[in-house]
């Protein structure tokens, strides 16, 4: 996602610049390949680049940080960024055209299954060799996909729903404590818990098992404002489910066999960059299928007209109480991601704050949508990360942006758009200029 | 010309609800306009009201200004045209009194208003015995009532006026079309919609029919009242 | 935390000399302990900052030295039994001290005699329903291990709940900003810390002379405290001789030179670190003065 | 029962900090169906406006030029913060929320939240993370009532609250704004057929509620003296939770459930340990609209937003 994301602006100015016919028959694949060739060259060639155009080492995130920080080596992180991403990505999708052409449009005659797989590996091929450069690029992608499935599972709710529910932090906090105990009792040696009581060998096989127990327990946390939904919708709810949010807060802060609110630490290193990204594809994969379901239908339906729905026999109860439990599995499988990559969680964490960050990624990235969600997730985090420098000030910047799109795009900047694997893998002619 | 209307066009989202409408009313008359349910009636008189957006090619003039160069608010205060919309409307948290005094307030001149006021007052009297209480707890006919004296004391060189009289008795019904037109001959041109077409038809001097957003016929309220078309179409035939 | 993480992997820091207060620095010590890069805090008192962690240094003594040290102090000075405890329940530092401090008054004065144990969340901002409850307890000292903004909250909510018994504090107190906010319902009271600059001598007297010339006030405990961490540092990077560039083998030699010092002599006494990376030294009881001065009471060594 | 009357003062104070700023949500919330996220932060701006214009007065009156004794430099403070914070609220209703009157409200929603957090970080920036202390501008005095202590501060407090509460009921009760307001409680759309400007009404109900923010911001520091950027944040939520529970279009809704939000806490934390203060206050707050769905005196609104 991180490398998709990357190709834009070289395909911005390649619209400006009238260039948007060049490019413009190249699929997906051919920019992951791009991408992938871009990430070998800087695994390569970019300690030695780096030495020879006087940076201090390779621009962390795209010369974000350089720009903000040190303006003498903006030439040198331009030059460096056109060398290794620009122009290889660039040559390679434009000269592989027909090449990815051919191979995407092979690819579709297999199920689906073997394009989409041959796509995430590419994708996760990329990834993986980017963020070999250092471990705060790790850490970022974490953040980031963890990031994707808070996002994509409040849109549920609060998109597809149309709820403005404000408890994702709290079922997020219920995934991350739920995984957490399961992974330190059983395996971790910890002040709270005291010696491990299976061999910590078997942690890693088990710790799916984990994070579906912190899904769960959020699932349950959820029957709390499942349940009043019936009767109480719109504002009355979003009270209920921000109560529901201090009360999950509180109740943390008062257990102490947990930490209180000093919180819970010695989570064990399960959560690499592929077991997350593993986790955000499938949970992608499945909520995208869900809101395509008939129920997800039904959600729209509910949302658009309570009485109207019911009187279309779509269960509104039923309706709504899955779409609550299962948006909170999500929000709490992330918990569960989010707390065993930071190995430290504590209730301050699912607090209010933590509400603004996922609202914001939601309704920056548009409603009603899984591309949006994913683009207000993936664009949210990294900005956050890029405009670290500027410190204080990116907290006047972020919000501007935000109110921004909020006055011109209100539903956000993709709202209401279908995800379509089939659709995005597909092969290019060069007349067809979809993407 | 009081009003006059070129090439009305009004949207929503996607969908067109008037294909460019032609009307014109003079000064003291009382004009109606009928159609079937979603012709484009009350949008019609929202269009004047400023209360949806018109598209770009629309022109309305009342007394020669440009009507779509002010906001909702100032065509009422400026211009004097009320809109009683449909479902009446009334504030109903608030008291029968306050509800008149709110439509003053964009007025200045104390005496008119209060002279206004017992005007509405002496024209409807069954509001006189429940000045004090809710909107919300009054009848359909007084709710009638208090939209169209409330339209009175906000401006009243036009009123619009959204189906008057839908949810009345028979009985009521006359009295509220018999206290229009005590206010019709006090100088209030009157535009209303109605679905009721006979009853509208036999008030007006002249009426339009308006179909699927478009203006299928006009004329004289008495000759249209004969018209085969109309007879089949709206009066039952 | 993600600072800290940030600073390590992407800025490729040789030493940490921070965070401050245990709130964050027991976290952190956790990032830098993974990542192996030697950190000290000036000023985090939680055992749990270093615990465990061999990279992991502090600049100060340690909670369960400073809770019976307060302790004793109160028990030796007024003669009290009965406490009261006021603390934060969600800060690592007041919620240690606390219970250090709890177990050294009951050890003296036997179980229960501390009658109020009485706690509150980080940003509360009315301590009424707890004072009152403390008030009613019969205590008759309220000790409060809180930092400056909530001592000021905290001592003017009891006056004027009609507290007048003494008010006891711990090192967090040390800021300029405690008698900044909190103005004269502070003056007479007492807390334990690392050092005082009223009437201080020697190298002391000078370090604070030149920093007020600087900075135009008088330096508190923690810029004391970060003072001899920064010349701890100093010390150790020096004793490592060449810096070779490798990062992983310098974070390594730094680390092991500091656990290796003895008896550095600093402005806030004298130092070496234990096994735990933990320096044993001694603690001031400080009073505050009727002119909002911070002045020496005694001194408490182990 | 000493006890209880202590804790019976203590809740009135804390209460009238709630129920003050739950009015100004309680306005604009009627009045727009908006939920001003931003407002615990404009009670924040409030606070240190105030902050600002004790401190130069008292530095006035310090140097000699204009001696004011300290309860007329309450006065000012107040009426000049209420009158400079108003014009806050105005400009987040400008920026903020005007250009959104016709977009999703959970959209206006992201907005105030995002301005909250603008206004946080531009206090930092301004005035940098160091706490500020408000000056002490009456005398404390403790009265001891047969045990219970009060001061004249807390006497003062609730006094001036209950009073602007007052005005604020009397306000919208009996004059031409205020049934305005009412009106566009009730059905918004309408309004302006009566010849009624909407934005005019939209900018003073931000107006009135920035106001009294400014009033709680200012009593909260004679009572709490330390201020700082983000403590507008739990005591905004708490209050926007009380707001929403004294229903919508009342404002005795919202100041009881503000009262009530301030009775719980303190006496929860009364009984129990005091942490499980929020737990247990949100606990009930739960109950109450499970069991009544729409608020204490809020009437199930149909959604006719539409003409």
């Amino acid at each position: 996602m991180e490398e998709i994301n990357d190709t834009h602006p070289s395909k911005k100015k390649g619209a400006l610049g009238g260039l948007t016919s060049v490019f413009s028959g190249i699929p997906v694949l051919g920019w992951l390949l791009g991408a992938l060739v871009a990430v070998i060259l800087e695994h390569y060639l970019g300690d030695p680049l780096v030495d020879r155009i006087g940076l201090d080492k390779i621009p962390v995130l795209f010369g974000a940080v350089i720009i903000l920080k040190k303006p003498l080596m903006i030439p040198g992180a331009a030059v460096f960024l056109l060398l290794i991403y620009v122009i290889p990505i660039a040559v390679v999708a434009r000269a592989g055209k027909s090449f990815s052409n051919r191979l995407a449009g092979k690819l579709m005659e297999f199920p689906i299954a073997v394009p989409t797989l041959v796509h995430l590996g590419l994708l996760y091929g990329a990834i993986h060799i980017w963020s070999d450069v250092s471990a705060y690029r790790v850490l970022t992608l974490k953040l980031m996909f963890v990031a994707i499935m808070l996002t994509l599972s409040l849109n549920v709710i609060n998109g597809y729903m149309g709820e403005f529910s404000c408890s994702h932090p709290g079922f997020m906090a219920l995934g991350a404590y739920g995984a957490s105990v399961f992974t330190v009792l059983l395996f971790s040696s910890d002040r709270l818990f005291g010696d491990p009581l299976l061999p910590e060998a078997l942690g890693p096989f088990l710790f799916p098992v984990g994070l579906i127990f912190g899904g769960l327990i959020a699932s349950l946390g959820a029957l709390v404002i499942a349940i009043p939904s019936f009767r109480t919708r719109g504002d009355y709810l979003a009270i209920i489910s921000l109560a529901f949010l201090f009360i999950v807060k509180s109740m943390i802060e008062n257990l102490e066999f947990v930490g209180g609110p000093r919180g819970l630490s010695g989570q064990p290193n399960y959560a690499n960059l592929p077991t997350v990204f593993i986790w955000a594809v499938l949970c992608v994969w499945i909520i995208n299928n869900f809101v395509r379901s008939t129920l997800g239908k039904a959600l729209n339906a509910v949302r658009d007209d309570e009485v109207a729905a019911d009187a279309m026999t779509v269960n509104t109860r039923r309706t709504k109480m899955v779409a609550f439990m299962f948006a909170a599995f999500w929000a709490g499988v992330a918990g569960g991601l989010y707390a065993h990559v930071l190995r430290y969680v504590n209730p301050g964490t699912f607090g209010i704050q933590k509400l603004a960050e996922v609202l914001a990624m939601v309704y920056f990235g548009g409603l009603n949508s899984v591309y949006g969600s994913i683009t207000g997730a993936v664009s949210l985090s990294l900005l956050g990360e890029a405009l670290r420098p500027l410190e204080i000030f990116k907290w006047i910047i972020i919000p501007l942006l935000l109110i921004l799109v909020m006055i011109f795009r209100p539903t956000g900047l993709i709202a209401f758009r279908e995800f379509d694997v089939r659709k995005v893998m597909q092969p290019k002619s060069n007349s067809d200029d979809e993407v | 010309m009081l009003l006059s209307i070129q090439d009305l066009r009004v949207s929503y989202g996607r969908i067109k609800a008037l294909h460019g409408l032609d009307f014109e009313i003079a000064d003291g008359e009382i004009v109606c306009i009928i159609g079937a349910n979603g012709a484009g009636k009350s949008t019609t008189l929202r269009a004047i009201s400023r209360m949806v957006p018109v598209e770009d090619g629309t022109r309305m003039t009342f007394m020669g200004q440009d009507l779509l160069k002010l906001p909702p608010e100032k065509v009422v205060s400026q211009l004097g045209i009320s809109h009683v919309p449909e479902g009446r409307r009334l504030f109903g948290n608030l008291t029968v009194l306050e509800n008149l005094q709110l439509a003053a307030f964009a007025r200045k001149d104390k005496d008119a208003i209060n002279r206004d006021l017992k005007r509405v007052l002496t024209i409807f009297p069954r509001l006189e015995e429940r000045l004090i209480q809710k909107a919300g707890t009054l009848s359909g006919g007084e709710q009638q009532m208090l939209a169209i004296g409330r339209a009175f004391i906000s401006g009243r060189r036009l009123m619009l006026l959204d189906e008057p009289s839908m949810g009345l008795a028979p009985l009521l019904m006359l009295s509220v079309f018999d206290a229009l037109r005590e206010i019709n001959a006090e100088g209030a041109t009157i535009l209303l919609v109605e679905q009721n077409a006979r009853l509208a038809l036999q008030f007006s001097q002249r009426g339009y029919v308006l179909e699927n957003g478009e203006m299928v016929l006009q004329g004289d309220a008495k000759k249209l009242l004969d018209d085969p078309a109309v007879k089949t179409a709206y009066l039952g035939g | 935390m993600k600072v800290n993480t940030k600073m390590i992997t992407e800025d490729e820091v040789l030493v940490i000399v921070g965070p401050q207060s245990s709130k964050q620095a027991v976290p952190a010590g956790d990032v830098a302990d993974n990542y192996a890069t030697p950190m000290i805090s000036p000023w985090s008192t939680n055992p749990d900052t270093t615990k465990d962690r061999p990279y992991v240094f502090r600049g100060c003594f340690l909670d369960p030295f400073q809770g019976p040290v307060v302790a004793n102090f109160i028990t030796n000075e007024f003669g009290y039994t009965k406490a009261a405890v006021l603390y934060d329940v969600a800060s690592d530092y007041p919620k240690g001290l606390a219970e250090f401090f709890k177990e050294a008054w009951e050890k003296i004065h036997g179980e229960g005699s501390v009658v109020a144990y009485e706690s509150f969340t980080t940003k509360d901002a009315d301590f009424s329903s707890q004072l009152t409850k403390i008030n009613q307890s019969g205590a008759e000292v309220l000790f409060t291990p809180q930092y400056y903004n909530e001592v000021a909250l905290i001592v003017q909510q009891a006056k004027e709940l009609g507290w007048t018994k003494p008010i006891v504090g711990s090192d967090s107190w040390g800021s300029a900003e405690t008698v900044a906010l909190c103005g004269e319902a502070c003056y007479g009271l007492f807390f334990s810390t690392h050092y005082a600059a009223a009437g201080a001598t020697g190298k002391t007297k000078a370090f604070i002379d030149r920093y007020k010339e600087k900075y135009d006030y008088t330096p508190d405990d923690v810029a004391a405290l970060t003072w001899d961490s920064l010349g701890i540092v100093e010390t150790a990077v020096k004793k490592c001789g060449k810096i070779t560039g490798k990062i992983e083998k310098d974070r390594k030699c730094v680390r092991d030179a500091m656990a290796k010092i003895e008896k550095y002599a600093g402005i806030t006494g004298q130092m070496t670190f234990t096994e735990e990376g933990d320096p044993i030294k001694c603690a001031v009881i400080v009073k505050i003065s009727d002119k909002g001065e911070y002045e020496f009471y005694k001194s408490v060594c182990p | 029962m000493v006890f209880f009357f202590q804790n019976l003062i203590n809740a009135l104070q804390w209460g009238s900090f709630y129920a003050m700023i739950a009015l100004g949500y309680s306005m604009v919330y009627s009045i727009l169906m908006l939920f001003n996220f931003a407002h615990g932060d404009i009670f924040m701006v409030g606070a240190y406006i105030g902050f600002g214009v004790a401190t130069g007065l008292v530095a006035l009156s310090a140097s000699g030029f204009l001696a004011l004794p300290g309860w007329m430099i309450l006065v000012l403070t107040i009426l000049l913060s209420m009158f400079l914070t108003s014009f806050v609220g105005m400009i987040v209703e400008r920026v903020g929320y005007r250009p959104l009157r016709d977009a999703p409200r959970a959209s206006a929603a992201i907005t105030g939240l995002m301005i909250g957090i603008m206004l946080e970080t531009g206090n930092l920036i301004l005035l940098g993370a160091r706490r500020v202390s408000f000056p002490p501008l009456i005398e404390s005095v403790t009265y001891n009532v047969g045990g219970v202590f009060v001061t004249n501060k807390k006497i003062m407090i609730v006094l001036v609250s209950l009073s602007f509460m007052l005005a604020l009921h009397l306000f919208v009760q009996k004059t031409r704004y205020g049934m305005a307001m009412r009106a566009m409680a009730f059905d918004y759309v309408v309004v302006p057929l009566l010849g009624i400007p909407i934005n005019t009404i939209a900018r003073l109900t931000f107006a009135i509620g920035s106001a009294l923010a400014a009033v709680a911001g200012i009593l909260f520091g004679v009572a709490y003296p330390v201020l700082d950027p983000y403590m507008g944040i739990v005591f905004g939520w708490k209050a926007f939770v009380a707001a929403i529970l004294g229903g919508r279009g009342s404002i005795m809704g919202a100041t009881l459930a503000g009262f009530l939000m301030g009775f719980i806490e303190i006496f929860v934390a009364m009984v129990f340990p005091s942490t499980l203060r929020d737990l247990i206050a949100y606990s009930i707050i739960l109950l109450i609209l499970v069991f009544r769905p729409h608020g204490f005196f809020g009437e199930p609104y149909s959604a006719r937003l539409r003409l």
